[in-house]
C-alpha cells in the first residue's frame, strides 16, 4: 500500500516536470531575448552544458 | 531558535559557498562580471525561497504522513526541477525585461547544489516553516553577497600579472582562501 | 507503439517510477531495521541500566517543550526519555528518566553533566535520586535547596517528560 | 576532448587532461568539503563511482526508448534513486562514515559530472562503453578526492590514517609530521581552497608544458618537411640539370 503511495506521488511529481518542461519549451521567447548568451569566456568549466550548446 | 540569529548565522558565519562550499561550479562561473553576478544571485533567491518552501510542505504534509520519508531526494529534485521551469515560463509570458536579465541563468539552477542543499537542510535541521522560510532567504542571500565581493575582486584580478598555470581558476580559488579567513572573523558575531 | 503519442510517454513514465518506487521501498524495507537498531546503539548501554535485559525501540514524538532528545519504549515495562536541561552550567546535563507502565517513576539516570560538586551535583546523589525514584507522572519533582538551578532544569525536564507520558 | 584523442593517451594522463574536477571544474563542491581525511575520500569516491558506472548502463539503456522532450526528467529520476539507494545501504553500514559525509551523499544527485556525463555520453553510446567511461570519471574523481585529502590530513594533522568504515577500527595510522609542527589551517576552508587551487595551477601548468612541446613538435615537423620538400625539388632541379 505504501509502496503504491510512493509510485503514485513520484508519478506526479514526474507528469507534473514533463508537462512544464513541454509547456516551457512551448512558451515562446519574448523578443529581443532570443540570443542571449551567458558570458561563458571567463568560466572554467569546460563541460557545462550551455557552454557546448554556445560553442556549436 | 530566535530569528534574526539564525539569519546571521546562515548569512555569514555559516556563508553557503565560504564554509560549505555549496554552489562552487555558479560561483566560479558567473562571478566574472558584476552585472551577471547580480542576476545570477536574484534568480538563486528567488528560486531557493519558492523551492525551500515548495519542499517544506511536501515533505511534512504528504512524505511524513505516508511514511515515505526515503522519497524526499526524488521529490526533492523533481520538485526543484519542476519550480525552475514554471519560474522560467511565468517571467517568459509576463516580464520580458526581467527574462532579459534572469533568463540565462534559470537552467542552470537546476543543477545548483545550493538549492537542493537548502531544501534537505531544512528538513534536517527540523526548522519550522517560519524558520525555513528566513534560511531559505538567508543562504542564498549569503551565496549573492560572496558572489558580489568575488566578482568585483575579479575584475580588478583580470588586470594582474598572474602566472601561466594560475591565471583563471586557480588564482580565484586563492582569493577565496582569503575570504574564507575573512569571513571566519564572523564567527564571533553571534 | 507511436513513440510521440501522450499514451506511450505516460506508459514509459509510469513504468519508470513503479520500478524506482518498489526498489526503493525495498531497499528500505531491508536497510530500515539495521538503521534503527544503529542509533540505539550508543544509548542501549545506558537504557540497560534501568531497564535490564528489555527490548528497546526509538520511538517519534513531538516535543513542546525542546527539552527531550530522545524517547525509547522498553517493552512491556515502560517508557525512558532522554532529557536535555540547563542548570548552573551553561553547557547544560543530560539524564534519562524512566517511567513504568503503572506510572511510577522507573528510574533517573545521569548521562553528563559538569555541575559544581557540593550544590549542582548533589541533585545527581541517592538522596536527591530517591526522592525522584518515589515520584509518579502526576507528581512535580522536589527543588533542592543549594541546587536550586540544577534540581529547575530537573523539574523542567520532569514535566516535559511527564507530558509525553500521559500523552502517548 | 575527441574519441582518438583519449584513447592515444595512457591511464595516467587521462586521468590528468580529463579529471572532472582539477580540468573540468565540476563536482567542487564536495571535493573541497569531503576531503579532510583519507577515510571520507574514500567512501564519497566508492558512492560516487558505483553511482556512476551505475547510471551510465540504465541510462544508455533507456536511451533509445525515451523520446528527446522528456529525457531529462528521466535522467534525473534514475539517478536520484540510485543516490537513496546507496545513501541508504551507506546509512545501514557505515553510519560513522554516512554522518560525516551527511548532506554530501544527497548532493551527488546535482552533482554536475553525473548530470553531464548522462547527458553528453551515456544517451548517445552503448552499454559497455558508457559503463567504462562512467567507470574512467569515477576514478579519475576518486583519484582527485585521494590527491587532496593525503595533502590536508598530513598536513594539517600529521598523522595518515585509515580505518574500516564498517567498525571503526584503526586499520593503520602513521605519524609523518612531529605534534606540535602540523599546519591546523589546512584542516579549514581556507586550507581546501588553498590546496585546490595549488592541484589545479599543476594540472594547468602540465597541460601548457605539454601544450607548449606539442605545438613545438608540430612546429618542428612542418619545419623538416618543408626543409624536405626543398631538398627535394633541389636535388630535382639538379637532376634535371644533370639530364
Amino acid at each position: 500500500m505504501q509502496v503504491l503511495f510512493a509510485i503514485l506521488i513520484a508519478g506526479a511529481l514526474l507528469g507534473l516536470n514533463v508537462w512544464l518542461y513541454i509547456a516551457n519549451k512551448k512558451t515562446p521567447v519574448p523578443e529581443g531575448c532570443e540570443s542571449l548568451k551567458p558570458d561563458c569566456s571567463g568560466c572554467g568549466i569546460t563541460d557545462c552544458a550551455i557552454r557546448r550548446k554556445e560553442e556549436e | 531558535m530566535n530569528l534574526l540569529t539564525l539569519f546571521l548565522s546562515a548569512l555569514l558565519i555559516n556563508n553557503v559557498i565560504l564554509s560549505k562550499f555549496i554552489g562552487m561550479c555558479p560561483f566560479l562561473g558567473v562571478s566574472t562580471k558584476l552585472s551577471s553576478a547580480v542576476g545570477m544571485g536574484l534568480a538563486v533567491i528567488f528560486v531557493v525561497f519558492g523551492a525551500s518552501v515548495l519542499s517544506w510542505a511536501l515533505y511534512y504534509y504528504a512524505l511524513v504522513p505516508l511514511g515515505l520519508e526515503y522519497m524526499k531526494l526524488i521529490c526533492f529534485i523533481l520538485l526543484i526541477a519542476a519550480f525552475v521551469q514554471f519560474v522560467e515560463m511565468f517571467i517568459k509570458k509576463t516580464s520580458p525585461s526581467l527574462y532579459k536579465s534572469l533568463g540565462i541563468y534559470l537552467p542552470l539552477i537546476t543543477t545548483n547544489c545550493a538549492v537542493l542543499y537548502v531544501a534537505l537542510d531544512n528538513i534536517t535541521q527540523g526548522y519550522t516553516l517560519v524558520e525555513t522560510m528566513v534560511n531559505s532567504i538567508a543562504v542564498p542571500a549569503g551565496f549573492m553577497l560572496v558572489l558580489l565581493i568575488f566578482a568585483t575582486i575579479r575584475e580588478r584580478l583580470a588586470t594582474a600579472d598572474v602566472p601561466e598555470a594560475w591565471k583563471g581558476n586557480p588564482i580565484a580559488f586563492v582569493v577565496a582562501a582569503i575570504m574564507a579567513i575573512a569571513f571566519s572573523a564572523f564567527a564571533g558575531l553571534v | 507503439m507511436n513513440r510521440e503519442g501522450i499514451l506511450y510517454k505516460v506508459v514509459l513514465l509510469g513504468v519508470l517510477c513503479a520500478v524506482c518506487g518498489i526498489l526503493l521501498a525495498g531497499v528500505n524495507a531491508i536497510t530500515e531495521p539495521i538503521i534503527s537498531e544503529a542509533a540505539i546503539a550508543n544509548e542501549k548501554v545506558n537504557l540497560e541500566k534501568i531497564y535490564p535485559g528489555a527490548t528497546f525501540a526509538a520511538i517519534d514524538f513531538e516535543d513542546e517543550s525542546g527539552m527531550i532528545t530522545g524517547a525509547y519504549s522498553a517493552e512491556g515495562k515502560g517508557m525512558i526519555y532522554k532529557i536535555h536541561a540547563v542548570g548552573y552550567n551553561s553547557d547544560g546535563f543530560d539524564f534519562l528518566l524512566a517511567f513504568n507502565e503503572d506510572g511510577t517513576v522507573g528510574g533517573f539516570q545521569v548521562l553528563e553533566e559538569n555541575e559544581t560538586a557540593g550544590f549542582g551535583k548533589r541533585c545527581f546523589e541517592d538522596e536527591y535520586v530517591s526522592q525522584i525514584n518515589a515520584l509518579t507522572s502526576s507528581d512535580t519533582a522536589p527543588l533542592l535547596s543549594g541546587a536550586t538551578l540544577t534540581s529547575t532544569g530537573i523539574q523542567k525536564g520532569f514535566d516535559a517528560a511527564k507530558a509525553l507520558f500521559e500523552a502517548r | 576532448m575527441s574519441e582518438s584523442n583519449t584513447k592515444k593517451r595512457g591511464f595516467w594522463s587521462e586521468m590528468i587532461y580529463n579529471n572532472p574536477v582539477f580540468g573540468l571544474y565540476l563536482g567542487i563542491c564536495s571535493t573541497l568539503a569531503i576531503t579532510t581525511t583519507l577515510n571520507n575520500a574514500i567512501g564519497m569516491g566508492v558512492a560516487v563511482i558505483v553511482v556512476l558506472t551505475i547510471s551510465n548502463i540504465v541510462i544508455s539503456l533507456i536511451a533509445p526508448l525515451t523520446p528527446d522532450e522528456i529525457h531529462i526528467p528521466v535522467y534525473i529520476v534514475v539517478i536520484a534513486t540510485l543516490v537513496t539507494v546507496v545513501g541508504m545501504i551507506m546509512h545501514a553500514f557505515t553510519p560513522e562514515l554516512y554522518s560525516t559525509l551527511g548532506t554530501f551523499i544527497d548532493l551527488i544527485v546535482v552533482n554536475c559530472i553525473i548530470l553531464g556525463r548522462a547527458e553528453a555520453y551515456a544517451c548517445s553510446h552503448n552499454v559497455g562503453e558508457s559503463a567504462r567511461d562512467g567507470l574512467m570519471m569515477g576514478l579519475s574523481y576518486t583519484f582527485s578526492l585521494l590527491a587532496m585529502s593525503l595533502i590536508r590530513q598530513i598536513l594539517g594533522s600529521g598523522v595518515l590514517e585509515l580505518s574500516n568504515p564498517m567498525t571503526n577500527q584503526v586499520l593503520f595510522s602513521l605519524r609523518l609530521i612531529p605534534a606540535g609542527f602540523e599546519i591546523p589551517v589546512f584542516t579549514t576552508q581556507t586550507g581546501a581552497f588553498l590546496t585546490f587551487a595549488m592541484l589545479a595551477a599543476g594540472v594547468a601548468a602540465i597541460k601548457n608544458s605539454d601544450e607548449k612541446k606539442a605545438a613545438a613538435a608540430a612546429k618542428a615537423k612542418a619545419d623538416a618537411a618543408k626543409a624536405a620538400a626543398k631538398a627535394a625539388t633541389a636535388s630535382a632541379a639538379k637532376a634535371k640539370e644533370a639530364a
